[in-house]
């Protein structure tokens, strides 16, 4: 049983111009403790995937329909009082910008107590005691000072170690990061990665690692899920679908990653741009944009299994062959 | 290249917050810390030549590039137009220089003025300074949308109806407009999209061959900078660390800091690689480590390094290194 | 301190450079070998920086001259007007601030129904509404037409622990209860308006939607994240808003009669009394300062990013 | 074919919005009025001739000794008090007017040279600022008109120098801002000149928190001379706004006389609500987080 199993999830927003289908028919799982990287580009709905998997979508957005199971449990459907406490328990999150997301007029002590004491009845001591424990496994060096300190105190990294910190203080099932290596810097960001892969696999956590960054899931996830304009339109593992990717939006995002090219030479571009989720062509939502869309293409192609453990929504596959190098 | 670089630093050096003035201070003014954003540096660009500057937040990249761009005085040194002082020109030729030197920004949305149309914002400039009569501005404005890769038909919109990747396009058309020879790009891909990104890189590498455009690319992006740049200069915490042709700095880097910056990128070939070899924070410019600006976090850091800057010289031909190691031999 | 120096010049230059005490002190009949006395006795023969620096040194003495009309020493007079001012301004300011935040809060959570609406529709109104007719309508409807509360004067003071108010009877609070209200309504209104677009703010933060992701209740959300986030910001402005509730005594004191410097300051312009105007600046001016004080430190306790950075 | 300017679209969120429309209405109706008032109204209420004391303190809907309807009663001395509205409304409304657009002109100067200048000057203006502010508008006209003694252009003048300052702050504040925006990095790199820069890049994108500022200060400089004339230091009797037209009634309400009190306050009432509804509404929809 996969930790986390999606089924043609949707999720709308209601604007003044009409309904914004950001997520529309999402299938995916991620088993336990592996790592998914959802790749899209900006307005590819990866963000609000994994805001509608803990409740978090508010209005004007909503989840219209499909299925999340958490280990076999529908979510959907679930009282609020019931979702929160999954939260932060079993699902935790990790958000993009490490400088919004802790309270700045807060403790940091404040900020972790309150998540141990939501979920559990332990002495304040006791709390603190797991809090202090948290912040020495990101990393942080001398927790039992950093402990008392406000956000602001610290650095955009460290800010982000006690994100994962917070994230893993009740050892939760599933961990979905939502671009939390974005506003890094290259070190930083590396030293990150680092912390998250090896707390992830000694404790067999499952991992949804939402990014626009193909490089960083290569090095970090098992499997990849590519969006475009709120579908999956591939997934496989790492090696397959970088290597050999079926769909042309993959490999046109693929060739636009400049170390695969030679330098100085012009890169394999996508032509245009990605359609407003207003005003999305029907059928395959990529056809104005793809070198072999065709007729058939105005018609919505289904989700499709070329080979073992690969997804595929796409009438004109490209042909197993690895991108120009 | 033995001719006269397009623009020459030497000693810049640029600090913010200096000190109050006695009467300000009695009007009640905070004194602001004082910050070395840039010092001594030493870079000069040759014209046709792309130079990529590399350097994580805060080490000072984008000072330096505005100082090359005319758009800030240097607090010391000499920044060199073509060979001649540029802070000893005399008004027109001041002028000449500015224009000659464009920007191109990083957030599409707050370098375009909201509230002009397409069409004020590309043709202001060369109006202004008498490039173009006011009976050729339009098909002058057309010709520049049209080589920045936009809808001509377009002109009479706004900013805020373009996509990012559009409105970088416009930057481009505006920076274009006054017949620059050199460009300095300040991120000015960081903010787009994967696949928009791409297409304005291609764009910048068509530019540079049709107009012969001398190019200061400033980036954080290691795999970008690798791909445009003929030399690539390394910059951390407002010094210039290593400077060498693109081929050699990500082949053979020599300073720790860049093979350290080298290692940590992410990169599509790399499968389940193993993260985290550098290790301690960047240190704050308000607060720098003595000697080597490295050293806190460099593997190989010994005494000296903690006591004594390290000068940038020349450690194999056409490369440039800052530090101690090179030394011992 | 600067700022009381400051306030000391001007209020001093602009009050004793324009206007003649003298001609209104004097009855018209006075001959001018009268009124040249006068003149000396009060010590405006001299020239203005003279009389600047007499004055000053003699503030610093704690004497800023005596009234003309009540043949006092001014300051004592505004001083023993204070008190009256003070309590009057404290209740409103405390009425306002409670009923502002709760009410702003309210109006945050429930931004998009019709309780949200009411309560920032209301708000625009009590911004709107004049303090001096907000006044005439109280008088009129609970103090004449209803008849329950008492609509002119102080009433019945008490001492307790040193302190001489109206608070401490049931008289006195009566009393307090129109023109407090009548003084805190637009500032009700402001906090209300300030609280619910801080609150809102707050609210779509990162950090309050990571609060959310820990599985924290609402109650915790809003009691401890939102609330402090709000209560920073509002502390400055509460501080300044205190000040101006004790200027804006003046229309209220004069509404309801109430004994309190306010009253005595639009007594003394109309006669011209200028030691007690200025001696009123000084105290309002020293009042400032207090506040200005009071809540820089407050801010201090309350934000973590001020001060603490080297 | 020309595409909706940012000015356009946000008129066109205005006009989307109920309550700042209904309040625009209002506004408009009143501002009619005080135009055509004199022409519209029944007598002329500082003609002493035509006033009868024998018509004093009538109540609404009474008629005068030779058959005039007095819609709204007549004050103590018999004048026709719709009249009297109309002739106050007119005053009050010009008053707050002038007073706000002088204020918003010196201030916005003040804070454009604060703002592009720096240093010194900036310095300077800015303690003046600060000392003007952290004084309670209404303490600064009491003391000035105390000195000056009552009279029109002296309580023009209170409410100028009460204001000023805050758009000063306000403006230099968003010069500030803006100047540190590419666009405007852009434009001196592209060597424009710099009154170019400030009065065609800077300033017009500094107008919309201006405009919000000065929407609400003409309801606050209304309110405020209204509390002077109230107090009895604002303007004279022989030009009265609403503010004293609520004053003379005051007395008169223990005897019952209710509407001579009531109703100016009741117009002087709509008059700021409508300004600030219209205010409110322009401060969401000019609001440049929101705008996209």
């Amino acid at each position: 049983m996969p930790t986390l199993e999606l089924r043609d999830l949707h999720t709308d927003f209601d604007t003044r111009a009409g309904v914004l289908r950001a997520v529309d028919g999402v299938t995916l799982s991620v088993g336990r403790g592996e790592v998914l990287g959802l790749v899209g580009e900006s307005g590819s709905g990866k963000s609000v995937t994994g805001f509608s998997i803990i409740g978090l979508i508010d209005p004007p957005g909503r989840l219209s329909s499909g299925s999340i199971r958490f280990q076999g449990r529908e979510l959907v459907g679930l009282t609020e009082r019931e979702l929160r406490k999954l939260r932060g328990r079993h699902i935790a999150i990790i958000f993009q910008d490490p400088m919004m997301t802790l309270n700045p007029v807060l403790r940091i002590d404040t900020q972790m107590m309150e998540a141990i004491q939501a979920h559990e009845r332990v002495s304040t001591a006791e709390a603190r005691r797991r809090a202090r424990d948290a912040l020495g496994q990101v990393g942080i060096p001398s927790p039992d000072e950093r402990l008392s300190a406000y956000p602001h105190q610290f650095s955009g990294g460290m800010r982000q170690r006690v994100a994962i910190a917070i994230a893993l203080l009740h050892n939760p099932a599933l961990i979905i990061a939502d671009e939390p290596t974005t506003a890094l810097d290259v070190t930083i960001q590396a030293q990150i990665l680092a912390v998250v892969q090896k707390l992830a696999s000694e404790r067999g956590t499952s991992l949804l690692w939402i990014t626009h960054d193909l490089s960083v899931v290569a090095g970090l996830a098992d499997r990849i899920a590519v969006m475009y304009a709120g579908r999956i339109v591939e997934s496989g593992s790492v090696d397959a679908v970088l290597d050999t990717p079926m769909h042309h939006y993959t490999r046109g995002l693929i060739g636009s990653v400049p170390s695969r090219n030679q330098r100085g030479h012009k890169l394999l571009q996508i032509p245009g741009m990605t359609p407003s989720p207003l005003n999305r062509p029907a059928g395959c939502a990529f056809r104005t944009r793809c070198p072999a869309a065709d007729a058939v293409c105005e018609t919505e192609p289904e989700l499709t299994n070329p080979a073992p453990g690969r997804e595929l929504r796409c009438f004109h596959p490209a042909s197993n062959t690895a991108v120009a190098a | 290249m033995s001719d006269t670089p397009i623009i020459e630093l030497e000693k810049v050096s640029k600090r913010f917050g200096q000190p109050n003035g006695a009467l300000s201070r009695l009007l009640g003014a905070k004194p602001a810390p004082v910050v070395q954003a840039v010092s001594d540096v030493d870079l000069s660009i040759h014209t046709g030549e792309v130079v990529g500057l590399v350097g994580e937040s805060g080490c000072g990249k984008s000072t330096l590039g505005r100082l090359v761009a005319g758009i800030m005085p240097a607090s010391s040194g000499q920044v060199r137009w073509h060979g001649q002082n540029r802070s000893g020109l005399s008004a027109a030729d001041e002028k000449s220089a500015k224009l000659g030197v464009q920007m191109i920004f990083q957030d599409p949305q707050s370098s375009l003025n909201p509230r002009l149309r397409v069409a004020e914002i590309v043709g202001e400039a060369p109006r202004v300074h008498g490039l173009i009569g006011p009976e050729g501005e339009d098909s002058y404005v057309d010709a520049q949308m049209r080589q920045a890769g936009l809808d001509p038909s377009l002109k009479r919109r706004y900013p805020h109806q373009f996509s990012g990747g559009q409105r970088q396009r416009i930057g481009i058309a505006r920076a274009l407009a006054v017949q620059p020879a050199m460009l300095v790009c300040d991120e000015s891909v960081a903010a787009l999209d994967v696949s928009i990104q791409a297409q304005i890189i291609n764009l910048f590498l068509d530019l540079r061959t049709d107009l012969n455009l001398t190019c200061l690319f400033i980036s954080h992006d290691l795999g970008v900078v690798e791909h445009v740049s003929d030399r690539v200069a390394i910059m951390y915490l407002g010094r210039i660390v290593e400077e060498a042709s693109a081929e050699i700095v990500f082949s053979r880097p020599n300073h720790p800091y860049t093979q350290a910056l080298l290692a940590e990128v992410p990169r599509l070939e790399t499968r389940k690689s193993r993260f985290g070899a550098i290790k301690g924070e960047l240190p704050s410019p308000l607060n720098p480590p003595t000697g080597c600006h490295f050293h806190p976090r460099c593997p190989h850091s010994f005494s000296r390094c903690s006591q004594e800057v390290p000068v940038l010289r020349e450690i194999a031909s056409g490369q440039r290194s800052a530090c101690h190691l090179n030394d011992q031999a | 301190m600067l700022l009381l120096l400051a306030m000391s010049l001007i209020v001093f230059v602009s009050i004793y450079a324009i206007g003649d005490p003298v001609e209104i002190l004097v009855s018209p009949q006075a001959t001018i070998k009268e009124i040249e006395q006068t003149r000396v006795a009060l010590g405006l023969d001299q020239p203005l920086w003279r009389q600047y620096l007499l004055f000053l040194g003699h503030a610093l003495q704690g004497d800023l001259g005596r009234s003309f009309i009540f043949h006092q020493p001014a300051l004592s007079l505004v001083f023993s007007r204070f008190g009256a001012t003070l309590e009057l301004a404290l209740s409103a300011l405390l009425l306002s601030t409670m009923l502002g935040i709760s009410m702003g809060l309210v109006a945050a959570l429930r931004a998009g129904d019709w309780i949200g609406r009411t309560i920032m529709a209301a708000s625009i109104a009590g911004l709107s509404l004049p303090t001096f007719w907000v006044g005439t309508l109280l008088v009129m409807f609970f103090g004449i037409w209803l008849g329950w509360l008492p609509a002119i004067g102080r009433g019945e003071v008490a001492t307790f622990l040193g302190v001489t108010s109206s608070l401490f009877t049931r008289d006195g609070l009566a009393h307090v209860i129109l023109p407090a209200s009548t003084l805190a309504l637009g500032n009700t209104a402001l906090i209300i308006r300030l609280t619910r677009s801080g609150a809102v703010e707050a609210l779509q933060s990162d950090y309050v939607r990571f609060a959310r992701a820990k599985g924290l209740s609402p109650t915790r959300i809003v009691g401890v994240h939102v609330l402090k986030s709000v209560l920073i910001p509002l502390t400055t402005i509460v501080g300044l808003e205190f000040g101006g509730l004790v200027a804006f005594s003046v229309v209220t004191e004069t509404i309801y009669a109430w004994p309190g410097m306010g009253k005595l300051i639009v007594d003394s312009i109309g006669v011209l009394d200028r030691p007690v105007i200025v001696a009123y600046l000084m105290m309002v001016a020293l009042l400032f300062v207090v506040i200005n004080l009071v809540v820089d430190l407050l801010y201090r306790a309350l934000d973590p990013r001020v001060g603490l950075r080297p | 074919m020309n595409e909706p300017s940012p000015t356009r679209l946000a008129l066109s969120a205005f006009a989307r919005s109920g309550t700042g429309m209904s309040g625009a209405a209002v506004l408009a109706a009143l501002i009619v009025l005080a135009t055509i008032g004199h022409g519209i109204a029944p007598q002329n209420p500082y003609d002493l001739k035509s006033l009868d004391i024998m018509d004093a303190q009538l109540p609404p809907g009474s008629a005068s000794m030779d058959g005039m309807r007095f819609l709204l009663g007549t004050d103590t001395l018999g004048r026709d008090l719709f009249s009297a509205i109309l002739y106050g409304l007119r005053t009050s409304l010009l008053v707050g007017v002038t007073s706000t657009v002088a204020a918003l002109i010196i201030g916005t100067t003040l804070g454009l040279i604060a703002g592009w200048a720096g240093g010194f000057v900036e310095g300077l203006i800015m303690r003046i600022v600060d000392l003007q502010l952290s004084l309670p508008a209404i303490l600064v006209a009491l003391v000035l008109i105390s000195l000056t003694g009552p009279g029109a252009a002296n309580v023009i003048v209170a409410l100028i120098l009460v204001q000023w300052a805050v758009y000063a702050r306000t403006v230099r504040s968003v010069v500030l801002v803006e100047r540190q925006r590419d666009y405007v990095v852009a434009a001196t790199g592209l060597a424009l000149p710099r009154a170019r820069v400030l009065f065609r890049h800077v300033l017009p994108n500094c107008l919309a928190p201006l405009i919000v500022l000065a929407t609400v200060a003409i309801a606050g400089a209304i309110t405020l001379e209204a509390t002077l004339s109230f107090l009895g230091i604002g303007l004279p009797v022989t030009q009265p706004s609403l503010g004293l037209l609520i004053a003379n009634g005051f007395a008169y309400l223990m005897s019952g006389a209710y509407w001579i009190s009531i109703f100016p306050g009741v117009v002087l009432f709509a008059v700021v609500m409508s300004i600030n509804l219209v205010g409110d509404t322009l401060r969401d929809v000019l609001n440049p987080r929101l705008q996209r």
